[in-house]
């Protein structure tokens, strides 16, 4: 397309690369902003959810006329409302989804699989009656064993979750039904010959906590279904086309007739690429006829929205002295919760691509486990193989008596090396974010006693996919940009100054808007770090289509040929001289007498964007260990990543500073607990432990900018990067500080205080 | 059916009237009843912070108080933060510092640091970390919130001065 | 759903009266931190809700007889910003302090944070320390007790029916003397105390330690004294020695359980370590008034 | 001839083990035919879970995308994100 930039734009920006305020913002500091919980319509019902308080069950019956007959409630839901759907592989737009165990997990069908599940659902006129119909419902269990811990499932006789599941992936097909899911290798090279050749080996068997998103707001949505069968869901979530899709299927609807219509969304951070409540809303609409609004409480959230799995991870690298990896071997044991699907494959993928390394082997395992079913969470899978792998890096370079950022350059890949994953490296930023980090004085800050300094690397592919972006120019010139991308951390400022770049308008003339499914087109969800890079793109391809048109119009007025027609500045400028004295159309002046030039001026672009370009981050992390109580200070953080271009460098950097901070929670203090019965023991923000602000430091974001040849202005994805090294960044400090390594996560104090009485 | 109880209060300001169940938090009838839905519910438990409000000068959580003791009560919210459409400092510092990424822990984060600042005018950064420690954000990593705060009570001395 | 009734009397009697009459369900609101969790959780359904700040001396602190008298429902936030308690007592109020964030501090009270009964509540290790007692009003006129006799089991106190904490008594302050409280939590704010240690000791014009109490909070079913750790530094200038056997009579007086919050094994030690460096503050406090 | 990479053990389910092999096509959709029609079922399986690596570049959905002569294609398992 001649009419599209063939390489990114880096130089002359006058609005890329600044930070004006976010077009959204007033709303949401004034507590205006409307979000899932927030919309209300006349004549709304109060949805609720009958959850499973078993981790495995057969459910031997459920009765529900009591609740039913319970004055005010409207309606009342089972599976049995439900589509019993075959088992089908659905692309969503992101990643593939099996469509009956998306269901399935909406709405347990014969079994529930994990403490929390949905068995039931009512709708009634108030929450208080919602709750006593909840009371109501008899539901009779058979109460099967259970299985959470991953390696305990992959037994031989662990209890099996699904009668139906056999092992894909292995070189015989198994006769007998497993929890594990897949098994997935990565091999190159001879990995014996490898070890054979290395002088110095390290080996480490690693284990995370599953882990949630922990996004402040509870999954929210008002659903009404009209009786000729149209219907309306406001939800929010990160895709608004995700939801549309799902419910579809879910409930045997034609897409066209279900408009979703986005809220702001309250965090997601890949827990809201699924839909939970959204099908059961509609359907308990199209049984009582009123609207019906669900909002979860923190409790649900926990126990029945996907975290990110509890892993154990097993490296082993075998090094010359000089530093040169020979061969890696890393097994990745991933649980997937109540139906397959964890992120293990991702995490083999990126577990080593940091690296150039002639011989390995990755293996990795999906295990269905009595726990909700994961969902994406920011990186998904490879903070948990990174954590191994960094780990092992660590031990390394002190095995070897070398400076661990020396060790990650000497086996750093750069351009031209094949990744560990598959594909050749172009146009990547690794070394620019390990000399970043190797040059800012933190590395070479002093530390006290019982403090110790940690590094760590890590990757993430970053994604393109389908976005759909329209602009419309008013008649007074300003624009408006339109996309089908929810807004979770501020995209709406860098849609408007990437059209506002081009179109060579202020900031402040360009309103970017999210639209409902029915006002613009395919967008795939908002997640993977692609939406100011894919929908980036087609932004900037619309206003650039628009400045093509402008050209013309503007030639057409002044009845020269278009080729002497130029975009500066927000105006056309006539380049022939001899017609010089006409001055200036500005964008305005051009609006103004659209009508006569071929009608209202706007354009939309739809395309699957390709080429989002690798992201890489390199962080050093300071800790203080109290050796009494066992207590980890995080007492200073800085992270270097590539982000190809900051498009608005503050919520780069706010992008990067959260990722780091949900890290440190991960390496620290998160986790899931379970009891002995399989129930969630910590399902609420008090005993589950997010980092508050008086647990955290200034986190100093080093933004490296090696631009991505694919996207108009050289950006690439940013927000996953930055969950992946700080787990291992957090432990490396621990082991420098107390000098034992420390191997599961999370690093609480009784931990460590056992381990330092060990030493 | 559940009795209700009629309540009388003054809001931003402004006096109010509803009536709600005896069981019934202030926040649910803030959003409910009042249509003021800029405070947040994410825990119910007083665990996050989102539903900050300030009653009577102190801050709480309006998730856990009963809409009935809002009896003759004065309380603020975060929809009486600004004056008419000009933004209060610590709203405009927030979003010059990219203090908010998904936005729904702003509206407590805002009405605590207010009440810090009307107790504090001069926080350390120590200060102002432990004073929000009862608001959870998950976006943003509290950096740009800590700066924020801080501008913002530089700004407001210098006001004063 | 159940018919929940809310009552704000505005005197003591009535309060009792109205407990009495709502029987079992009837339950006391404070501060209502922990209550209306409890609501939310649907761990209680109380029938009547009877909320005791309205009764004259539920809110307020007063300086008598020497010592403190604080409303029981006193908000913690107003007592850390009472100077004079906060001189005279650093100990009691900063535990008070430490009971949640901010926003819990603006409702929180003494009253709630004894009567839930909790082994972990932040401000009873200070308060037993400081031979503290607790006003009791009820059907049966007014009634004295020491803190330590309210919590008899997790979540059950042995208060009678109707009856209700209406105030706490801090003794007149001695010369040279100070209290500190230090708490274990995996963070640094907004979680429960794994472990919790009040000290509070007095020493002579010597700077010999010549009286001192250590409550331990999160170690047994209930917040309790542990005399022998007190008894442990009693005439000594709380020198290395005297230190290593606080600690030690801190671990012995421990019958911590395992739970989602910390293991027996954690629990102990930290005792030893909290009762230690809570007795050193406490020691500096008193020097610096000496 | 187009060189194409299936490492990944849920394609080798297909290919008998193999893991390299030479493609005679010109376009990404009839590369999968072609792969397809030697190893039946490989073709669902790229179109439904593999992404495609065409010289270091990922696609996850590029039927049209050119191959030249001299291309490397690799077939990973395709990636979602947060």
């Amino acid at each position: 397309m001649s009419e599209v930039m063939d390489r990114p734009q880096t130089l002359n920006l006058k609005v890329v690369g600044t930070r004006p305020i976010r077009p959204d913002g007033a709303d949401k500091v004034t507590g205006k902003a409307t979000f899932g919980a927030d919309f209300s319509m006349p004549g709304m019902l109060v949805g609720k959810i009958k959850r499973s308080p078993h981790a495995h069950a057969r459910i031997v019956s459920i009765d529900t006329k009591k609740a039913l007959a319970l004055a005010g409630v409207k309606a009342v839901i089972t599976a049995a409302d439900f589509p019993d759907l075959a088992s089908e592989e659905y692309e969503a737009g992101e990643s593939a989804a099996n469509l009956r165990d998306l269901a399935l997990n909406c709405m347990a069908r014969g079994k529930v699989l994990y403490d929390g599940h949905a068995v039931a659902a009512v709708a009634a006129t108030s929450s208080s009656i919602a709750d006593a119909a909840l009371a109501l419902i008899t539901v009779t269990y058979d109460v099967l064993p259970h299985v959470i811990d991953v390696e305990a499932a992959m037994e031989a006789g662990a209890p099996v979750l699904h009668a139906h599941l056999f092992t894909e992936g292995l070189e015989t097909k198994p006769d007998r039904p497993s929890n594990i899911a897949k098994r997935n290798e990565l091999m190159r090279g001879d990995l014996e010959a490898g070890f054979a050749q290395a002088e110095v080996t390290v080996e480490g068997r690693y284990t995370t906590a599953a882990v949630h998103q922990g996004y402040i707001e509870p999954h929210a949505c008002v659903a009404a279904f009209a009786p000729d069968g149209q219907c309306q869901v406001w939800s929010s979530s990160q895709g608004q086309f995700m939801v549309r899709t799902y419910c579809a299927k879910i409930l045997g609807l034609e897409a066209s007739n279900i408009r979703v219509t986005p809220t702001e969304i309250g965090g997601g951070f890949g827990g809201k690429t699924t839909v939970y409540l959204e099908p059961l809303a509609l359907a308990l609409s199209r049984q009582s006829g009123a609207p019906v609004k669900m909002v979860m409480t923190r409790e649900e959230v926990f126990r029945a929205t996907g975290p990110t799995s509890g892993a154990v991870i097993e490296v082993k690298l075998g090094a010359k002295r000089d530093g040169a990896i020979t061969a890696a071997r890393v097994v990745l044991k991933y649980q997937a919760g109540a139906f397959p699907g964890s992120p293990v494959g991702a995490g083999s993928m990126t577990a080593l691509a940091c690296y150039d390394v002639p011989n390995f082997s990755v293996t990795g395992f999906d295990v269905v486990t009595n726990s909700p079913k994961v969902a994406a969470y920011r990186a998904p899978g490879a903070p948990i193989s990174a954590f191994g792998v960094e780990s092992a890096m660590d031990d390394l370079a002190r095995e070897l008596g070398m400076d661990p950022i020396a060790l990650r350059r000497k086996n750093a890949v750069r351009d031209g090396v094949k990744a560990a994953y598959g594909p050749t490296f172009r146009n990547i930023g690794y070394l620019e974010t390990l000399e970043a980090i190797a040059d800012h004085p933190h590395y070479k800050a002093p530390l006290g006693p019982n403090q110790g300094r940690g590094v760590a690397v890590g990757f993430w592919f970053n994604v393109g996919g389908e976005s759909t972006a329209a602009v419309q120019v008013g008649e007074d010139g300003s624009a408006v940009v339109v996309t089908g991308n929810p807004d979770i951390g501020g995209s709406r400022a860098s849609m408007a100054m990437m059209a506002a770049e081009v179109l060579g308008l202020p900031i402040e003339k360009v309103r970017p808007i999210v639209a409902d499914t029915a006002s613009i087109g395919f967008s795939m969800l908002t997640g993977g770090s692609r939406t100011t890079f894919a929908t980036g793109m087609a932004v900037t391809q619309a206003a650039q289509k628009i400045v093509v048109d402008l050209k013309r119009r503007a030639a057409q007025i002044w009845d020269v040929p278009v080729e002497q027609v130029d975009w500066i500045n927000g105006a056309a400028v006539c380049l022939d001289a001899a017609k010089a004295d006409k001055g200036d159309l500005t964008l305005a002046a051009l609006a103004a007498q659209s009508a006569r030039t071929g009608g209202p001026i706007g354009a939309q672009v739809s395309l699957t964007a390709q080429g989002a370009g690798p992201g890489f981050g390199a962080h050093i992390c300071d800790v203080e260990v109290d050796p009494e109580t066992g207590h980890v200070t995080i007492l200073r953080y800085t992270a270097a990543q590539d982000v190809g271009r900051a498009i608005h460098p503050a919520y780069v950097e706010g992008q990067i500073q959260g990722g780091v901070a949900q890290g440190i929670g991960w390496a620290l203090n998160e986790e899931y607990v379970f009891d002995s019965e399989g129930r969630m023991e910590n399902a609420g923000f008090l005993d589950y432990r997010v980092p508050v602000a008086s647990d955290l430091p200034m986190i100093e974001p080093i933004i490296v900018e090696v631009a991505n040849p694919r996207h108009p202005f050289g950006a690439k994805g940013v927000g996953e990067v930055p969950i992946v090294p700080p787990l291992a960044a957090v432990a490396n400090a621990v082991r420098a500080a107390i000098g034992v390594r420390m191997t599961d996560l999370p690093l609480s104090p009784p931990k460590i205080r056992a381990v330092i009485d060990a030493r | 059916m559940t009795s209700r109880r009629h309540i009388s209060a003054t809001v931003n300001g402004d006096p109010v009237e509803f009536l709600s169940e005896a069981g019934t938090t202030l926040l649910d009838a803030l959003r409910d009843e009042l249509g003021l839905t800029g405070s947040k519910e994410g825990c119910g438990s007083g665990d996050c912070g989102a539903c900050s409000v300030i009653v009577d000068g102190r801050l709480i959580c309006s998730c856990l108080m009963l809409a009935a003791e809002a009896e003759g009560r004065r309380i603020e919210t975060i929809e009486g933060m600004a004056d008419g459409s000009t933004l209060h400092p610590l709203q405009r510092k927030f979003l010059e510092h990219a203090a908010l990424q998904c936005g729904f822990c702003t509206p407590g984060l805002l009405v605590a640091a207010k009440a810090l600042l009307d107790a504090n005018p001069d926080p350390s950064e120590s200060e102002t970390r432990y004073w929000l420690a009862g608001n959870l954000c998950r976006c943003t990593g509290y950096d740009k919130v800590i700066r924020a705060v801080m501008d913002a009570a530089a700004e407001l001395r210098q006001a004063r001065v | 759903m159940s018919q929940i009734a809310y009552l704000a009397p505005t005197s003591a009697d009535e309060a009792a009266a109205a407990l009495i009459k709502g029987g079992a369900t009837a339950r006391v609101l404070s501060g209502g931190t922990d209550l209306l969790v409890q609501l939310r959780a649907g761990r209680l359904a109380p029938g009547l809700i009877v909320d005791v700040k309205r009764v004259p001396g539920a809110i307020g602190i007063r300086q008598e007889d020497g010592g403190f008298v604080i409303g029981a429902s006193t908000p913690g936030m107003t007592i850390g910003e009472h100077a004079a308690l906060e001189k005279a007592w650093p100990g009691v109020v900063e535990a008070v302090m430490l009971i949640g964030s901010t926003q819990i501090q603006g409702r929180a009270s003494i009253a709630g944070n004894l009567c839930n009964a909790s082994p972990a509540a932040d401000s009873a290790p200070a308060l037993i320390a400081a031979r503290a007692t607790c006003v009791i009003v009820g059907p049966s006129g007014r009634r004295e007790a020491p803190v330590e006799a309210i919590g008899i089991a997790p979540g059950r106190t042995s208060l009678a029916k109707g009856e209700f904490v209406l105030e706490i008594r801090l003794p007149p302050r001695a010369a040279r003397s100070a209290d500190a409280y230090l708490r274990s939590i995996p963070r640094t704010e907004m979680d429960i105390a794994v472990v919790g240690a009040g000290v509070n000791l007095t020493l002579d014009a010597d700077g010999v330690i010549a009286d001192a109490r250590v409550a331990l909070g999160a170690v047994g079913p209930t917040v309790a004294l542990a005399p022998d750790a007190g008894a442990a530094i009693i005439g000594t200038r709380l020198d290395e020695a005297a230190l290593a056997r606080l600690d030690d009579a801190a671990r012995s007086a421990c019958q911590p359980i395992s739970d989602k919050r910390g293991t027996v094994d954690f629990r102990t030690k930290i005792a030893g370590v909290l009762a230690r460096r809570a007795a050193a503050i406490a020691y500096g406090r008193a020097r610096g008034r000496a | 001839m187009p060189h194409v990479v299936a490492a990944c053990s849920t394609c080798r389910q297909f290919t008998d083990g193999l893991v390299e092999f030479d493609v005679e096509a010109d376009s990404v959709r009839r590369m999968i035919g072609e792969l397809d029609r030697r190893f039946p079922g490989l073709g669902e399986h790229i179109e439904r879970r593999m992404a495609i690596a065409i010289d270091g570049e990922i696609h996850q959905d590029a039927h049209g995308a050119r191959l030249a002569a001299d291309s490397e294609v690799y077939l990973i398992p395709r990636i979602g994100g947060g």
